[in-house]
């Protein structure tokens, strides 16, 4: 490679293996070394559900511009074991530099590799002392190749490993030094070199994935209580918060099943805690009378969602964005709620955090629908803004007369809690007076089912609108929603069209009045999605009575990469109405 | 304090007339009273069914939930606001049934919550099917043969469970019904108070006359102490044993576990949290 | 009243007093008298979710024709208690006759009652041995204004009591004729007569109610297996088949909770039973999972849902339609359902034995949606036809080599069952290839998915047709669905409009085709449904695009009654556009 | 019947190498070849989980249901069909925690079904939680600061509810844990084996040697028809009791109290309905 021009500026990097092989280590080393080192960095994973074996692999792109996508296209290939060049066949190319033991790696190698550095890992793994090691001198390979600060990498592994026996660390900071002059050599040798640009910003910047922002947004937000029943993969956001729990003075409990979660959250919720509930699927289809219950007692409580394609068990650990309905149903009877999906880790974390706002303002169940995709993905973002964290529960101190659920003009009750204030505060999850004792009067159960159903006035007009990328007299619109935001936003990058614009809903439910006008000026509209029904275009049409014709669906549990975008989008504005 | 403090204007009470829910509902007011417990300073957590409807009937704070899940949002009102006097109250097939699980892993999880449970051997509310603890042969229109299934013996769940405190009482019996109560709350964690109320409209079998026949109160002499006598008292059937059959070995409560009540005794829900600082702290660590 | 012109040919009976008083057997007693007459009978309740006291109350329509729906035109009313009178007060007009103890019951009668006959039944009932004799006189009375046969009224109140003490029996059989020489009396005296003209015919009908209709709609479709937990108002189908089961050889069981049965019948099933689920909103809001575990597992089972006022606990034993878009929706991740909402009582008996074959035959969960209203209202049916009542289960005996999740063209896989064959038979609720193991394919994933879902093509095509009662060439359209069917036709028949029909639909879910070239047709369509955010007005425009705009909804727990139909309907086909 | 009778070629097991479930699939095997329960004959039902995994390794009708929800496809399966010998397998998270109201429900209900508990102290497959018998202390990611229930005791609860059968075994001695299975499965009713089953990937503290070291088998004078021995027994932690624990006075099974096996031993399934006739009679009545 001669020139700059011809350099990327965007290297891709794919460690693949089986699980228990410690790619997760690698991915973690490096994103942070990337990062220290200025690039911007973003890494994904797919793995299968299993604890050992199988294969599993870690995207990584390291680029000088923001990169918060899946590309498809491989630069470094690691592969730690014989399934993985199979595994990844569709995405190796003659481009691809595959460093590895050939031997071991290489039964029958895909014929488009042309690029193959073989290394003798294991040997070199062993004569450190023993296999465990190869992942380590695999991210010291990578370190060495994009000329990473190796201080700070020894350092990195060092703090990693600090639980572990004093040899162990030592064998650990051989093989990363190994590793790395390995990769020099490589760099070197082959010409193997990138125009990666740093940029000193990202030093102050911090990384950290889907499942990390939604709990430092649950943490500004107020959140004082969690209780939820592990489920992946909305497991990080309980083991996030439990691991802080005692510094932010939460009390967070794992109950016994779901349907035990979302009523204790409940519980605290009435007593005037800001309860957070997080699961995936399965475990919202058995919390959906407890859903009904918040709706009826118009107790606030917010449900995280992450996503992965069902039904039933389906593929714990991969992604889809098939229970959008769900979500939108969930218990019986009918009462408001606001769903959002954060498309950015910046929304996870600002929406995460408005959430219990809002549960809170209405008295009402919000969710945050996520995904396996957005909460395993890492990237760099501007530290968020922690100034504004104090919350308003608005809470009101009650008197002798007080009244739980008082008819008012927008359907909203003062909310009074057990032990404040002079009055008894009460809640029925039988249709009740104002007082909330059961009653059967049919005349103000009217009434009372009109008070909670009135607040999604306020809520529609109070809607996060969509947010429009590209030109603002488009002729096609691509609309996506939750994850998809940067997948959708770099494919039209590459794309490069004119009249193309593309608008994201980070709030799916109720949508803002605009959504309509947006549509309206568009004359194709192309909708992606991960479910094979296309759920948030059937909530579109009935919302805007527009009848979106072209789709972009993929279910097979993994995330849509640039190039399938791209391709696909390119494709559907191409076909013929 | 005077149990007319209790007393609410002008209702309309849903119990049939004779039903020993009324028994139990004065018991729980003179225990109340006794133990000087204010409207104000008590939630009751309830299910669904007959027994459930117990907190419209006298003043206090109350979250009447979901059938089968009084359990769950006690204890979440109790991490948060420890100093509420909770009490999570409804019928057998509410808490054994429907709710048997959160039955099972709130004696494991010992929160300071009282739960009495009222014993009357069938659903009341639904007319009249067989409950967790029906006697063998109890016929109804849905057990048209008779209940085939082992009755559910809740006490010997307890001890089985180590739970820190469980006592069975006799809703004909208000005086010695209310000092269990009494005990119940007074006693520090998980308590459990099953009460053979008779249901006079659906139980045409396990009357009054048949609890009375069929109880007998511990003596003096018994020691709730220990486990293993414990679990034989709550094996013994006619008579079934009333009063308080095990007290285990102390231990902490839920939320002395949950390790945020240690300095501050101040209710979370009642913190200025600050947290911007720590968060800007945390956030910088990643 | 001179001239039989005038007479009714249509009485209207009401009595109301508290649980605990009787009327239920009261409303038993003379229904099956007035058909044992010859009469058509129409008899529905509405009642507090109490065990004694309240209010209560239940409406009798007696007829020379047809008549299946709520009248609010009280004929005859007996007050047992008094709150009665305050209670029905919108409904009593000055031809209402009523008919009991002055004294007691009218307190501060609504001003409208001009017709007041007084009865001290108090005195009589004691007279006879207590106040618990009220309710058999009452019934008496009735029998003796509408001359019914005393001896076989009789008959049946010794029937009705057999369990009973012989003293006890005989005092019914004194309080009857009592109160049915009274009622002779009155009528002669006071002029009270009805032009009702028997029909021999209707003895050789039944006389069955909704949950009667359910039931033996599952018995003659095969059912042999039931596990559910009681929840007002589908218990009525759990008492009437455990009732049966014996006979039927059905194994019924109560499940701890809801979830456990749904789980237990798709264990039957996966067996090669037949199983049924009876619940309500609130026990379905439980069973989500377990729906979409039988999408996954594609094992049939059939699913009764009464629904009942809500969010949670709501109205125990009061009627809406608000769970339509919950059954929809139940369940996480994509899979076909059907949902059957019969209108009749023949459309339950029909469509719960078709529900049995629709779900064995695309092995899917299949709906039942019924109310309260439907469960718990009498009339007079020819007896369903029993001939065809041999199940297909569309079970084969495997082969060594069976795979029990076969990717067929169809998407339905033969369903073997284990100990039928040589075959292994497995279901997995984790994606799964053919003989339904653990898979992390991802192209057999997308396979897997398109084969559930295929399905949905020949279900849809097999959809049952919505029925138009009225003229072709209709100018306006109302629609209705589920136990709207009568009322509807009857405030039509009242109306006497020329250009308007009714379209009713039984199956809700997936519309057939059809049913947008039908709302095409018209130039105005109104809806109505018993709940507040006419929820199949919406599944109407997602599935055709057409947005009704004017909508007829009650939501406070009771059925419409005919007048109040007629009326609405009236006021939006005047209403502007 | 040979072992090999229930291998399956060319099987990718996502267990990890040196796992206790090695153990008891092999155990498993060998007492279902002994007792010559051919595959068509026998249906493993299991939840979600780890443990949950094993009838896609080895050769039997299966329904691997939800997690949790093992035991009322069990129940429904031998309902309809008690010619099938069933078994219901999964974790102690699954079987204790999720479904703990199926497991205190099934055990009075008592279907003839052998419910197998591989019993390693965790969640494992979602990588660690705290389960149900997790002991006091056990750190994980969420129990950050260790363990604070009262770890459940599946066998008291057992012995607490009669139920017909309970057994406890240790995975690493695959000889006497097939001589457990082997009982289990023979005895009429419901039978309890929780099996003690070492994590290697996510429990350090419970490992093969802590269990050995931690068990000790019940030795030939122990009588386990004796309910309050069996609750003492079941009651001892260190060492562990291993073995058969209680079992209960003979009961019908639920199969046998549904009635419709009485005289016909054809399971429902198989059985040639004829209806028309007895509707029509059925019609007639109303
Ligand atoms: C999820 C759910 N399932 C079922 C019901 C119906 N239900 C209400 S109360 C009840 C049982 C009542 O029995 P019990 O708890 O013993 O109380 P009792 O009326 O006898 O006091 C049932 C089954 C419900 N409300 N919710
Ligand atoms: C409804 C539901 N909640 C949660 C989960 C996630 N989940 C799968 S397995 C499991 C626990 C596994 O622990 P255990 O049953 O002890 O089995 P092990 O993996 O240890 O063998 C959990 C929580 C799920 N699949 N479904
Ligand atoms: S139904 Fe039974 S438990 Fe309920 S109030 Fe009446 S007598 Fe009491
Ligand atoms: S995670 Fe634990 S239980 Fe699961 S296979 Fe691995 S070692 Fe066994
Ligand atoms: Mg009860
Ligand atoms: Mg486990």
């Amino acid at each position: 490679m001669s020139s700059n021009q011809n350099k990327r500026k965007d290297v891709s990097i794919v460690i693949c293996g089986a699980a228990g092989q410690g790619i997760k280590t690698v991915e973690k080393l490096l994103v942070h070394n990337f990062s220290h080192s200025g690039f911007h960095v973003f890494s994904t994973k797919e793995y299968m559900s299993r604890v050992r074996g199988g294969t599993n692999s870690v995207s990584i792109r390291v680029s000088s511009q923001k990169a918060a996508a899946l590309k498809d296209r491989i630069d470094i290939l690691l592969p730690l074991h014989s399934e993985a060049l199979g595994h990844l066949e569709k995405r190796i190319s003659s481009e691809t530099i595959v460093i590895g033991d050939k031997e071991k790696i290489c039964k029958d190698c895909p014929t488009q590799i042309k690029q193959f550095i073989d290394v003798p890992l294991e040997d070199l793994a062993r004569d450190i002392g023993g296999k465990i090691f190869i992942n380590i001198i695999a991210a010291g390979i990578i370190s060495g190749i994009l000329k990473l600060d190796l201080d700070k990498m020894k350092k990195d592994v060092k703090d990693f490993f600090s639980q572990k026996d004093k040899q162990i660390v030592e064998k650990n900071i051989q093989s990363i030094s190994q590793g790395y002059s390995k990769g020099e050599k490589f760099s070197d040798q082959k010409g193997i070199s990138f125009d990666l640009t740093p940029w000193t910003e990202i030093k102050n910047q911090v990384l950290i994935n889907g499942a990390e922002a939604v709990g430092f947004g649950a943490l500004a937000g107020g959140c004082d209580f969690l209780s939820s029943y592990p489920m992946s993969p909305s497991t990080g956001v309980l083991v996030f918060i439990s691991q802080h729990a005692h510094k932010f003075e939460v009390a967070a409990e794992q109950a016994e099943d779901e349907i035990s979660a979302i009523n204790m959250a409940l519980g605290a919720s009435y007593a005037g805690a800001r309860s957070l509930v997080t699961t995936s699927g399965g475990g919202l289809a058995l919390m959906g009378e407890g859903i009904s219950l918040a709706g009826m007692i118009e107790t606030p409580v917010v449900i995280h969602v992450a996503q992965r394609p069902g039904p039933a068990t389906g593929l714990p650990t991969r992604t889809e964005q098939g229970d959008l309905e769900l979500v939108l149903h969930a218990g019986h009877g009918e009462f408001p709620r606001i769903i959002l999906a954060p498309g950015s880790l910046e929304d996870a974390f600002s929406l995460t955090q408005k959430a219990f706002d809002l549960a809170d303002k209405f008295q009402i169940p919000v969710f945050i629908l996520t995904d396996q995709f957005f909460m395993d993905s890492y990237y760099n973002i501007p530290a968020p803004d922690f100034q504004n964290v104090q919350a308003n529960k608005h809470i009101i101190k009650t008197e002798n007369d007080y009244k739980r659920s008082l008819i008012t003009k927008d359907g909203i009750s003062p909310r009074g809690i057990p032990g404040y204030g002079e009055g008894l505060v009460g809640v029925d999850s039988d249709e009740h007076d104002e007082s909330s004792h059961i009653t059967e009067d049919l005349d103000l159960r009217t009434q009372m089912a009109e008070k909670r159903l009135k607040k999604m006035d306020q809520i529609k007009k109070q809607a996060i609108p969509p947010e429009l990328v590209g030109p603002e007299d488009y002729r096609n619109l691509i609309i996506g929603w939750g994850s998809t935001l940067h997948v959708i936003n770099e494919a039209l990058d590459v794309l490069g069209l004119k009249k193309t614009a593309f608008l994201h809903f980070k709030q799916v439910y109720p949508l803002p009045d605009e959504t309509k006008i947006y549509l309206e000026k568009a004359d194709q509209i192309v909708i992606a999605e991960h479910n094979a029904t296309s759920q948030f275009k059937k909530l579109i049409k009935l919302e805007t009575g527009i009848d979106i014709s072209k789709t972009i669906l993929k279910y097979n549990g993994l995330a849509f990469s640039v190039e399938e975008m791209a391709e696909k989008i390119n494709h559907a504005l191409e076909q013929e109405d | 304090m005077k149990t007319n403090a209790y007393d609410m204007d002008d209702i309309d009470m849903a119990w049939c007339p004779g039903c020993g829910n009324f028994n139990i509902l004065k018991s729980l007011k003179k225990a109340l009273a006794e133990l000087s417990i204010e409207p104000k300073g008590l939630v009751v957590v309830s299910g669904i069914g007959q027994a459930a409807k117990i907190p419209h009937y006298f003043k206090t704070h109350f979250f009447n939930g979901l059938h089968g899940r009084a359990l769950p949002p006690a204890t979440g009102i109790k991490a948060v606001n420890p100093q509420l006097t909770v009490i999570a109250e409804s019928g057998d097939g509410d808490m054994y049934g429907e709710g048997g699980n959160h039955f099972l892993h709130a004696i494991r999880r010992n929160p300071d919550i009282t739960n009495i449970i009222h014993n009357n051997m069938v659903y009341g509310l639904t007319k009249g099917q067989a409950s967790p603890t029906s006697q063998f042969g109890f016929k109804t229109p849905v057990q048209t043969k008779g209940v085939v299934l082992e009755p559910f013996n809740p006490l010997a769940l307890a001890v089985s469970q180590n739970a820190s405190f469980a006592a069975r009482a006799f809703a004909g019996d208000e005086e010695e019904t209310k000092e269990i109560i009494k005990k119940a709350i007074q006693h520090k964690g998980y308590a459990l108070v099953d009460i053979f109320q008779p249901c006079v409209s659906f139980n045409k079998v396990n009357t009054f006359k048949w609890f009375k026949d069929n109880t007998a109160y511990l003596d003096d002499t018994y020691d709730p102490y220990d486990r293993r006598a414990a679990f034989e008292k709550s094996l013994e059937t006619h008579p079934f044993a009333l009063g308080v059959i095990y007290v285990g070995p102390p231990k902490n409560t839920y939320e002395q576990n949950i390790g945020l009540y240690d300095k501050d005794k101040n209710p979370l829900v009642f913190r200025e949290q600050k947290r911007s600082q720590k968060l800007q702290q945390l956030i910088q660590s990643f």
